[in-house]
């Protein structure tokens, strides 16, 4: 039952990239991630050396390379842990274990995909992980301005549309990418997936509900140890209790958790 | 590694997994080898099953670690029919972590532990600052604290360990009081009071405002606690708060300790434990130089 | 940024640096700008000179500072006739930390410094544990707090800070007993007792075992304690605790402390202090995303 | 009085080299330190990014160019803060602060040089100091190890005699380095310079009080403030009271301290 190849381990930085003004992407020789890894996991990652910062830091699979062995991260620098991983370039090693948790469950449909910021980083996977299974799903994303969304080339390469929203009005529409979803249902309506602020997850699980299409959403919550055993990473269940984002999600249903 | 005699329980080397902080065990058996180690102390277990706090339950802190859990678990009846089976099949000794509101809860907590098959011992928690009553109240007052044990040693022939609360004027005093209602060992320290502020909001983070403190920032406070304990009571002390290598477990013993746990650690490395126990046997092998610029922690 | 009122004390601005941790002053003055501070307070005082502890006296723990310094200072008188005239000219507030063995030598050294020109508050150290006698004994129990406030309210019209132990149970109940004894203000949190071993030799490394802790480690300690404080008492607070950052400080205040102290990061850097009265200009200017993504602390 | 030109400032890394397995000597771009150092005198450095390591660590100064502008050290990587500074490479900044302290007083006379370990590092600076001046210092160095002595070199370029001594017989003499000392003051009456353990320094203070020739010493004493401040770094004075190393030193005459 020991699975020490997913264990923490040592591994290599084989690409960098500074995606936007605050937020980088890497990419890390670990073949046994790439090939065990399923959209809307995470890596618990290692940031530094020393005892400060103490805890591990979790991060979505954000793309994989089983043929070359690879797995990406792509995060927005928001303190020193994040500011550490951006110092990493290739040849640095960094301590990695996983990929961890529940991700996203493949349902029929092309599918919605919504991110909010920096949440985008699992649905590329995700996206990529949809289409090699022939469904052609769409992309909504929301910024708060338009250099927050530089990776949308990614999708565009993978062939799958993009729609924009930003808080400024820079780029795509001027508002909530909630917006863009609530036009779309009205539309198409296909299983939505998402990622992103609370306060989107929220309106997402409202307006999806209202439409009668299933959701699912990626949560974050301040995590220790990254395997369900310290119960810090708590999320309400609708109905009562505690769900675990480390180890029940962290994507869960949105009519399973709590949003408010 | 030898084998650690705790009054009457013998643990096959000294290192455990500290009360909270390795869940029931199983979480962690996919990533170390559960049975290596000298013993789990498990999560507190109530009579009832508790929810536990509300988020946020954890904060980092400069080399140190906030948590406001709230002995989130299954209740006793859960704890015995499916996480105690499981978590005995490792073959690793199995410390049950007591918890209470009252002087009857941890009572009757006890009293239906002590025949469950494949508890090794018992450790009651009187040292929790999550918990509005009970927790840290028997572990601030001699008398309550004296009071809860010889309750509980009334109804259990198991090895009984009494956590101690750090947050006190003199620990030696309340040392003395479990001794004289007779634990058979104590086991220090359980987290200091503290708490974390939003700096933006200017509120406290966590909703009840106070958390508990582990990880290497007390580790010097943890030291000097196990040092006056062990100096006030004949008592074997199982030592804690921030051991992280086997040089920080090394240091424990020379404070006192017969035996040691690691907590906040395993949330660095799901084999801490077994790091700590690895470093302990290259030590007892070669001695110190065994452990010189030994790697990263 | 405003100055701020302590009782009968007006500083130009909330942030002090702490005792100590700033010598007399003139250490500091070829690094930082001594005039910016809101204020210094001086290295405890006593009667006599004092040679202080013998070596080591810091060793360095994970975010920490363990010290054992030992109240190493030149005597009341050098430091009226030498130290206080040199700092004076640098046009700084300044709060002299008195420190004695007995209750008699807490009085007479704030009897002389009463009209000791250029004195702007005593901060009467209760909660040293570098000391065998005096320092934490006053700091740990309430009456005796209460009576050396008490006696050195009588000899000084100074503004009156009393600087509390965190080795205590209850800290609210010591700041209650200095508050009733004429205290104009509480400051805290003093260090945490805790010790360092070298693993190697099993001994501990400080000659009296026990050494006081310092720094980041203890900031989430020191909030809580603060928080406490300000709820139990009306006096203004001083806080302090692992102050090394513009957001540490507004943690404080909103835990309620009306002033801080910058201590043990004023050895990361000589500037700590002004680093964080500019960081907190800015706030005041811009609000919290003046702070946002600072440079490291 | 301020003097913001030495104080805490961010210095490139210009050079780095691996001296012996576990010594590394780094040079900075730092040209107000390599004007105002005096051998003897120390640095004191950041050693991380984060709360860990706390402090910052004192190096001596090891070499100075004034016309290139930069400053050496020379260190073995004992523990978290070696360790993080054996790790720059060019290219990389560091927070300097320094020079610090009082360095050696160059007595007249051709002058011997002691030095156990890496206890070598000021006395390269210093004996470039005195054969500036005309002097004609010869070195006596004594490690563990023939690997540790390394460094000889850069005292060869300089045109300095060196006599080897190593606690295995692996180089020149077997035994401690003040075995040499001995031997020597019984020759040539010359002032001593010297840096290393304690037990050494010890050894160095009763030869040179038998020879009565002149002996300073370079103590090493746990640090915090480095200025004269916390009253961390005490070592005890001969006849009483406490001298402090940072700010009376780290340089003594030998029979002002207690070396026992
Ligand atoms: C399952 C999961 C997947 C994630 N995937 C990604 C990803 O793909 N890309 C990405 O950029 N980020 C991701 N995150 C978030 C990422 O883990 C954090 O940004 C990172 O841990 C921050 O570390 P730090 O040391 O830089 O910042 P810290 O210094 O730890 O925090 C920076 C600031 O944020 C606050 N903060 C930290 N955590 C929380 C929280 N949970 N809630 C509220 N405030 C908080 C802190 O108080 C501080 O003010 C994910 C999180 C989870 C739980
Ligand atoms: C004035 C001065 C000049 C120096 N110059 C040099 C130099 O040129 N080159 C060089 O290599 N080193 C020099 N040192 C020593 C150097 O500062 C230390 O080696 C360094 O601080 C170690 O940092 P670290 O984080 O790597 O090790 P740490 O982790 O801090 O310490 C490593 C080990 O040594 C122990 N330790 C640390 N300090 C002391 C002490 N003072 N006494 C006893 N044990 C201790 C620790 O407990 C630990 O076991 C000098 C020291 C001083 C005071
Ligand atoms: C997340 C977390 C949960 C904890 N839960 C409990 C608990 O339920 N019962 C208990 O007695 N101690 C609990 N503790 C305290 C630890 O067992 C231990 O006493 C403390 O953390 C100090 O050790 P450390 O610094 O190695 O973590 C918990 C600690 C942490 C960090
Ligand atoms: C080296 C050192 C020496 C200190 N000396 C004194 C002292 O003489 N008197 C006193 O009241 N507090 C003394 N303190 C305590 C500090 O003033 C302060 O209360 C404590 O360090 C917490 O603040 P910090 O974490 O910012 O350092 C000392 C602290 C340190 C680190
Ligand atoms: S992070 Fe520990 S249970 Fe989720
Ligand atoms: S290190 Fe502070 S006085 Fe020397």
């Amino acid at each position: 039952m020991l699975s020490p190849s997913l264990g923490p381990r040592l591994v290599s930085v084989v690409g960098r990239q500074e995606v936007s003004p605050d937020s980088v992407r890497l990419r890390f020789a670990a073949p046994e991630a790439a090939s065990a890894a399923q959209p809307g996991q995470f890596l618990h990652l290692r940031c530094g050396t020393s005892l400060d910062p103490l805890l591990r830091r979790p991060f979505s699979v954000h793309a994989v390379d089983p043929v070359v062995g690879t797995v990406s991260i792509l995060f927005r620098v928001v303190g020193a842990g994040t500011a550490w991983l951006a110092r990493r370039h290739p040849g640095d090693v960094v301590d990695l274990w996983g990929p961890l948790g529940r991700g996203f469950v493949l349902h029929p449909g092309d599918g919605w995909l919504v991110a909010g910021g920096v949440g985008v980083a699992p649905l590329l996977f995700l996206a990529a992980r949809l289409r090699e299974q022939g469904a052609a799903p769409q992309l909504l994303w929301g910024a708060r301005r338009r250099q927050e969304l530089a990776a949308v080339a990614d999708f565009e390469h993978l062939g799958i549309p993009v729609e924009l929203a930003t808080d400024d009005g820079s780029e795509g529409h001027h508002g909530p990418v909630t917006d863009l979803l609530a036009e779309v249902l009205s539309g198409r309506r296909a299983p939505v997936y998402a990622c992103g602020p609370r306060p989107m997850l929220r309106r997402v699980g409202e307006l999806t509900r209202q439409a009668a299409v299933t959701a699912q959403v990626s949560l974050e919550e301040r995590m220790a140890c990254g395997v369900g055993a310290c119960q810090g990473c708590a999320c309400p269940r609708r109905g009562g209790g505690y769900a675990l984002v480390c180890h029940d999600g962290p994507v869960f249903p949105a009519e399973e958790v709590e949003l408010g | 590694m030898k084998p650690v005699r705790l009054a009457g329980l013998t643990l096959p080397n000294p290192v455990l997994a500290a009360s909270g902080t390795f869940g029931f065990g199983e979480e962690y058996a996919p990533w170390t080898a559960l049975s290596r180690l000298g013993g789990i102390v498990t999560k507190s277990v109530t009579w009832d099953p508790l929810e536990g706090n509300p988020p946020p339950r954890v904060v980092e802190t400069p080399a140190g670690l906030l948590n406001s859990i709230g002995w989130q678990n299954p209740g006793l009846a859960v704890f015995l029919r499916e996480k105690l089976p499981r978590l005995a099949a490792y073959g690793v000794p199995i410390i049950v972590n007591v918890a209470g509101f009252s002087l009857e809860d941890y009572v009757r907590v006890a009293a239906r532990l002590d025949d469950a098959p494949g508890v090794a011992a018992l450790e009651l928690n009187i040292s929790c600052p999550n918990v509005d009553e009970g927790g840290m109240a028997f572990g601030t007052d001699p008398r309550q604290a004296g009071l809860v044990t010889a309750a509980v040693r009334r109804v259990t022939r198991l090895t009984l360990v009494v956590k101690l609360s750090p947050n006190v004027t003199d620990i030696a005093v309340m040392a003395r009081a479990v001794a004289e209602a007779g634990a058979d060992a104590v086991s220090l320290i359980n987290t200091l009071v503290g708490m974390a502020m939003d700096w933006r909001t200017g509120r406290p983070i966590f909703q009840r405002v106070v958390a508990g403190l582990s990880g290497p920032a007390v580790k010097p406070v943890a030291l000097y606690q196990v040092w006056q304990v062990a100096r006030a009571v004949t008592l074997p002390v199982i030592g804690m708060g921030g051991i992280t290598t086997a040089r920080d477990a090394l240091e424990f013993f020379a404070a006192g300790a017969a035996a040691v746990a690691v907590g906040t650690a395993n949330f660095r490395r799901p084999d801490a434990c077994l790091r700590v126990i690895e470093g302990l046997e290259r030590y007892d092998a070669e001695g110190p130089q065994a452990l010189e610029g030994e790697e990263e922690p």
